[in-house]
């Protein structure tokens, strides 16, 4: 069944986020010195997961192809620093809501222009707008233009006084970033096993049959493209929270091409491919820079052989690891389960009752 | 703006949207036939341009170095679509939009291997050294003019194959209705290399006859790819018309954008392209 | 008339030049088994496309139930209750069966955010769509992929998914076209079931299928309709003879 | 070699005690230099010509600094200044360089000036030119070998002043670094006089640049001041000439206008008068056998990001002999880099408070494809750094 995957899903996904939740415990042992930069390139990378599976709502789920989604990771990572105080931290109680406010209303405009046009059409429209904003952010007196802004305090989490969370400790914010991509995958889950997550399947499946049941179906969308910018903007917002800088080449149209080839890395439409694909791609471009100078030519090749020979991602190798995909295709396995007339791993599970999708 | 400023600025606009107008022609074409984004368009307008360069130096002649360089680029087109595209046609545009993705990478990659991250010019061939005068104080070369001449006769040509030939009648028919193609019992296949080869070409082509005008340098087809894709969306996915127009409107936006509206200039184009999807979301000639 | 259900009067398409469906007055009454015969390329698809609002009319109107419904969008109509089934195969092939008929079910659950609704009206929705299930036989395929069901299948279940949504008015287009003769046997009948509690409108090549379920036929030639009548008057008339056994013979048998 | 530094090196160490950054300044360690340059990009040349000259310096001097064998590690920059900061704090925190060395692009130096805030990385920016870097920005632990933007352009609003022009137009990206650039010509050439009559910003990065040519046309201006780099210099340049506006209306500019791109610029930029901090030209003995060495290494003329890199090797080599290799006491080290003076081949060179050089700017025309040295447009001249707290 759709979002429904095998056991080892769940498991390798859960060793790995306890691989990674307990790295300041092995880090220093293993990586000594290194260990303090790992773990801020591990921040970075859960920071480019959540951007990741935002887009994956977009592109994986309901079938939109954006190559503008950096638009709203910039407007997070703008928002964040041009409403900060220059000589205080904002309180994170009012910035969160308002980089959530500034984007879902960026995403409200921009995905009723760009919901109506499909295929190529919202490719080409979504680059457009992600465009224009770059171009705005560029030349704009108040954006401080091509060499970015600084942003010089993170924000602080205090109530009543007292300091909850200290965003300035590295390690406090790791785990509020590892906190986020749980909080942000488990909402995902959520969501795409709901009902609405159902409409969006059909939607992507047959967006005219949609119409033709009784579906608004350019509703769903737009929702789905709201949610989708909210979760990147406040993925852009931890970005330019982890240095303290936003630049307009945070949303140009190459980021946009980043996150994708993210998406396709790790597996689309999964949702927790794309956290396999953020950390994927960024450990590969880490290892193909200290490799060659040449490096971009290693990185498009990969890019063009996951595309020719792994259109599923590392996803897909999860979910049917190649040796049983050749199993469940061989004639013995549709010998011995008569009946059966697609038996891949999850056709072949016994269904459970009624539409609970436990996985 | 007095009349004869308003006249220079007309002739800029013209001349830089002809030549959109012949870097765009493949980008639609390839669109609408096969259905496929190309990404790494950009990428050859650049190495038509360092192709030129290259030969033009080794080989002592502009005219000489074109002639050589467009069997190279067809060959080019040849080898990609044969190696990477051809299996992606039925697959979904993103497979499409990341593979070409992946091929700027290793294009631009490439030009700097083999020809390094220096800036380069071509000089203007002796023919068209020459420069009329407009103004007082200001000529416009002969090659400029040599070159709208060159797209103005290329549209034309390009036409014609549309309206008047049985190749035509099938890019026409696929632009609406690509099933529609396999229907009339064409081998698509064969359709498929040949259009994206002579895609390619078209725009290695335009990077050829713009190369003198310009200057060579690395990341040069980044920026012009986008205004390509621009003009395409404007006028309608397929339609070389809509190419046609597009890159005409374009290049006059940009150039009295410049002028009248300076605070807007960078942003102008993505304005009017989200004017016409609002009022057209197909383009102006789909 | 009271048992009139649908009804248009000079309905008319053009696509650009050509008149895909011209000046057609047509009545469904309610209950009854409607079906549209005609050559390929007679305007038949196209005059479904209309009633079902997948596009407006370009002159003519149409009335369900007395309200005029022409220029309405396609999925305000099918909430009035007029659902249809596609000529091609037309499912969601990665949802299991169940779902498809859910789907269809729950578009009464109103707009994106009915998705959230509660449990109760959720379990009424399951149940419709286990119904739909039934009625077509396809409880033992509900947690099947669909694109995993056999064609035969396939066609049934979209005929389960227009159950799904509770219609009043029923066109299906083509519910048999591709099966075997077996299949059609078994399709047949199960139209025929749903007959006495469904107003029925079918486009159908399959001639026996026809005058076997029909109770009225309109015969439609080149964008127009030829005759309308009991299916015992159409099935004696000359010009209908005329149409299906002269010109057109061979491609009413595509 | 080794034996000479031993006793300095190891009271160093002494001196460096038991902390982690002690650990990091024995003997045998060599020196990590981290180089944060394009070296994939539009600014591709940029890059190598800076690594060039920087690692003639090394070679010049055996490879060594302080006694300390020196080792590099070469990050690309990629120009991209959204990777800047995790760049930057690779090379800091990763790979524990004890200099960083970059960037060229200006948006990419506000993303490590960032981190060398934080982590207080001595960093050497051997190009960017962003004003801001040793003004508002300054701080101890950053040092430029090359320009600002200001510090080019501003000598040349006197030189057209003096060469009678009143009334000029200028025309540059509209980018921060092409504003700061027009800022310091407008800055000098309203202060003598003159009048910006108009003030043009093309698109960045644009190279489509006929209808501006034919607003200047409109205009006359006395004189034509602009700011472009890499393609579009040569693409202006050569417009420029092409249009016949060269005839009528001199085209003045920063050096980078052409700077490394004379070959592709050709004939259409012979007369064009420019100011920079260097001329491959300029006749002196440390820039006749830097230029000899130069191209006997590399094949080629050196140019200003040549010279930038090459002189950041110098400094380096000064201030590591002054603390004896001792990279663990970073005031002591940032002490000695402010205090190195160099004699340089673009002339005489010593740093300001704020770090950033004091310097000539020279007077260019090119002239049969070089660019011939007028004279010094302003000698040692001091950019404007009130701004700067430290």
């Amino acid at each position: 069944m759709l979002h429904t995957y095998p056991k080892r899903v769940v498991v390798i996904m859960l060793v790995l986020t306890a691989v990674v939740a307990v790295f300041p415990l092995w880090g220093p042992a293993v990586f000594g010195a290194q260990s303090d930069f790992l773990m801020e390139k591990l921040t970075l990378m859960l920071i480019l997961a959540l951007f990741a599976m935002s887009l994956d709502l977009l592109v994986g789920i309901v079938g939109l192809v954006s190559l503008g989604h950096a638009l709203f990771f910039g407007l997070g990572a703008y928002t964040l620093a041009l409403a900060s105080p220059d000589f205080s931290p904002a309180a994170i109680w009012w910035m969160v809501p308002l980089v959530m406010l500034v984007s879902a209303l960026a995403a409200l405009v921009v995905g009723f222009l760009v919901i109506r046009t499909r295929g190529i059409f919202f490719i080409m429209t979504t680059l457009a707008f992600g465009q224009m904003l770059y171009y705005f952010v560029n030349t704009s007196r108040h954006t401080g233009g091509t060499d970015g802004v600084f942003i010089m305090f993170r924000p602080s989490v205090e109530l009543g006084g007292a300091v909850l969370l200290d965003l300035d400790n590295p390690l406090t914010f790791f785990y509020l970033c590892l906190a986020l991509v749980v909080v942000g995958y488990l909402f995902l889950r959520w969501l795409t096993r709901s009902f609405y997550g159902q409409v969006l399947d059909g939607i992507h499946d047959n967006e005219h049959r949609m119409e033709a049941l009784g579906y608004a179906t350019s509703h769903y969308k737009l929702v789905a493209f709201v949610i989708s910018g909210v979760m990147a903007s406040i993925a852009g917002m931890l970005a330019a929270m982890q240095y303290g800088f936003a630049n307009p080449a945070q949303l140009g149209w190459h980021a946009s091409g980043e996150v994708l080839m993210m998406l396709i890395l790790g597996g689309m439409g999964t949702i927790f491919g794309p956290i396999l694909g953020a950390f994927a791609y960024e450990i590969l471009q880490h290892t193909f820079e200290h490799l060659t100078p040449h490096w971009p030519i290693l990185m498009g090749l990969t890019i063009i052989l996951a595309v020719l020979i792994l259109p599923r991602g590392i996803a897909g190798l999860i979910i049917d690891p190649p040796s049983r995909a050749r199993l469940a295709k061989s004639p013995l396995l549709r010998w011995l389960k008569p009946g059966q007339a697609a038996p891949t791993s999850e056709a072949v599970k016994p269904a459970a009752s009624a539409p609970s999708r436990e996985g | 703006m007095d009349l004869a400023f308003f006249g220079v600025q007309l002739l800029n606009g013209l001349q830089y949207g002809l030549l959109l107008f012949l870097i765009a022609s493949g980008l639609t074409l390839i669109f609408g036939i096969m259905g496929i984004i190309n990404l790494a368009h950009g990428a050859m307008y650049m190495i038509g341009a360092y192709l030129v360069y290259d030969l033009t130096f080794r080989l002592g002649n502009f005219w000489l170095a074109i002639l050589v360089a467009i069997p190279v680029a067809v060959a080019l087109g040849l080898l990609i679509e044969r190696l990477f595209l051809d299996t992606l046609y039925k697959r979904d545009h993103l497979y499409q939009v990341l593979l070409t993705f992946g091929l700027i990478l290793v294009l631009n990659e490439m030009q700097r291997i083999i020809w390094g991250g220096d800036v380069h010019s071509v000089p203007v061939p002796e023919l068209f050294s020459g420069r009329i005068r407009l103004t007082d104080n200001l000529q416009y070369s002969h090659y400029r003019l040599f070159v709208m001449g060159v797209c103005l006769a290329l549209a034309g040509v390009i036409y014609w194959v549309i309206r008047h030939t049985r190749l035509g009648i099938i890019i026409r028919a696929g632009a609406v209705n690509r099933d529609m193609v396999e229907g009339l019992g064409i081998n698509v296949r064969t359709l498929f290399t040949l259009i994206f080869s002579v895609g390619v070409a078209l725009t290695a082509f335009a990077g050829m006859i713009a190369a003198p005008l310009t200057s060579i340098a690395p990341g040069m087809g980044d920026s012009i790819l986008i205004t390509c894709f621009v003009v395409v969306v404007i006028g309608g996915i397929g339609s070389i018309k809509g190419a046609f127009w597009g890159a005409i409107l374009i290049g006059m936006a940009e150039t009295f954008g410049a002028v009248l509206i300076p605070s807007l200039a960078s942003m102008v184009i993505y304005l009017i392209m989200a004017a016409v999807l609002l009022v057209k979301p197909r383009g102006l000639f789909a | 008339m009271s048992d009139i259900m649908l009804q248009t009067r000079g309905l008319t398409r053009r696509f650009g030049g050509l008149v895909a469906v011209n000046d057609v007055d047509f009545d469904v009454r309610e209950n009854e088994i409607h079906a549209i015969l005609g050559p390929n390329g007679a305007g038949k698809s196209t005059l479904i496309n209309l009633l079902s609002g997948e596009f407006p009319p370009s002159e003519g109107e149409i009335r369900y139930r007395g309200r005029p419904i022409q220029g309405r969008k396609a999925r305000h109509v099918a909430r009035l209750g007029i659902g249809r089934s596609h000529q091609k195969t037309n499912i969601f092939p990665r949802l299991t069966c169940l779902q498809n008929c859910q789907l269809a079910a729950r578009i009464h659950m109103g707009g994106v955010f009915g998705s959230w609704r509660s449990r109760h009206q959720a379990r009424e929705v399951d149940e419709r769509a286990l119904q739909a299930l039934e009625t077509c036989r396809l409880v033992q395929r509900a947690h099947t992929p669909a694109s995993a069901m056999s064609y035969g299948e396939q066609r049934q279940l979209q005929i389960a998914m227009v159950l799904a949504t509770a219609p009043r008015l029923m066109l299906l287009d083509e519910p048999m076209a591709g099966m075997g003769r077996e299949e059609t046997a078994q399709v047949t009948e199960l139209l025929k079931g749903l007959a006495d509690r469904y107003t029925l409108v079918l486009i159908e090549h399959d001639m026996d299928s026809v005058f076997r379920l029909a109770d009225r036929i309109t015969v439609m030639v080149d964008g127009c309709v030829l005759e309308t009548g009991p299916t015992a008057q159409i099935r004696a008339s000359e010009r209908v003879r005329d149409v299906y056994l002269g010109r057109h013979h061979e491609e009413a048998h595509p | 070699m080794k034996t000479t530094f031993k006793k300095t090196a190891l009271a160093s160490l002494i001196g460096a005690g038991l902390t982690l950054a002690g650990a990091a300044t024995a003997s045998d360690d060599p020196v990590k230099l981290g180089l944060m340059l394009p070296y994939t990009g539009t600014y591709t040349a940029l890059g190598e010509a800076i690594t060039n000259g920087l690692e003639l310096a090394m070679s010049q001097h055996g490879n060594q600094l302080g006694g300390r064998d020196v080792e590099y590690v070469k990050l690309d920059s990629e120009a991209n200044p959204s990777k800047a900061p995790q760049n930057m704090s690779r090379l800091v925190r990763g790979d524990n360089v004890d200099f960083v060395i970059g960037p060229v692009h200006s948006g990419v130096a506000m993303g490590m000036l960032r981190v060398a805030q934080q982590t207080g990385a001595v960093t050497i920016i051997p190009n960017a030119g962003l004003g801001a870097a040793t003004n508002e920005l300054c701080m101890p632990n950053v040092f430029r070998t090359s320009h600002s933007m200001w510090q080019d352009s501003y000598p040349m609003g006197k030189v057209a002043y003096d060469r009678g022009h009143r009334r000029v137009v200028t025309i540059t990206w509209d980018y921060a670094g092409g504003k700061e650039d027009l800022a310091g010509f407008e800055q000098a050439f309203t202060e003598a006089g003159g009048e910006i009559i108009e003030q043009i910003l093309v698109p960045f990065p644009g190279t489509e640049f006929q209808s501006y040519l034919a607003q200047i046309a409109s205009l006359r201006p006395d004189a034509v001041y602009t700011f472009f780099a890499g393609g579009g210099g040569v693409s202006f340049v050569r417009d420029y000439a092409a249009s016949g506006l060269k005839d009528s209306i001199p085209l003045l500019g920063s050096g980078f206008l052409t700077e490394g791109n004379l070959a592709a610029i050709g004939e259409a930029g012979e007369g064009v008068m420019t100011t920079l901090h260097y001329a491959e030209t300029l006749d002196t003995p440390q820039n006749r056998a830097f230029v000899e060495a130069y191209r006997d290494a590399y094949g080629e003329l050196p140019d200003a990001y040549a010279v930038q890199g090459y002189d950041t090797g110098m400094l380096l080599l000064q201030a590591m002999e002054a603390v004896g290799g001792d990279t663990g006491d970073k005031d002591r080290l940032i002490a000695a880099l402010s205090n190195v003076q160099l004699d340089s081949p673009r002339g005489p060179l010593r740093f300001s408070g704020s770090h950033h050089p004091i310097q000539n700017i020279y007077l260019r025309e090119i002239r049969n494809g070089r660019h011939e040295v007028q004279g010094i447009a302003f000698e040692n001249l001091e950019v404007p750094d009130d701004a700067c707290r430290m």
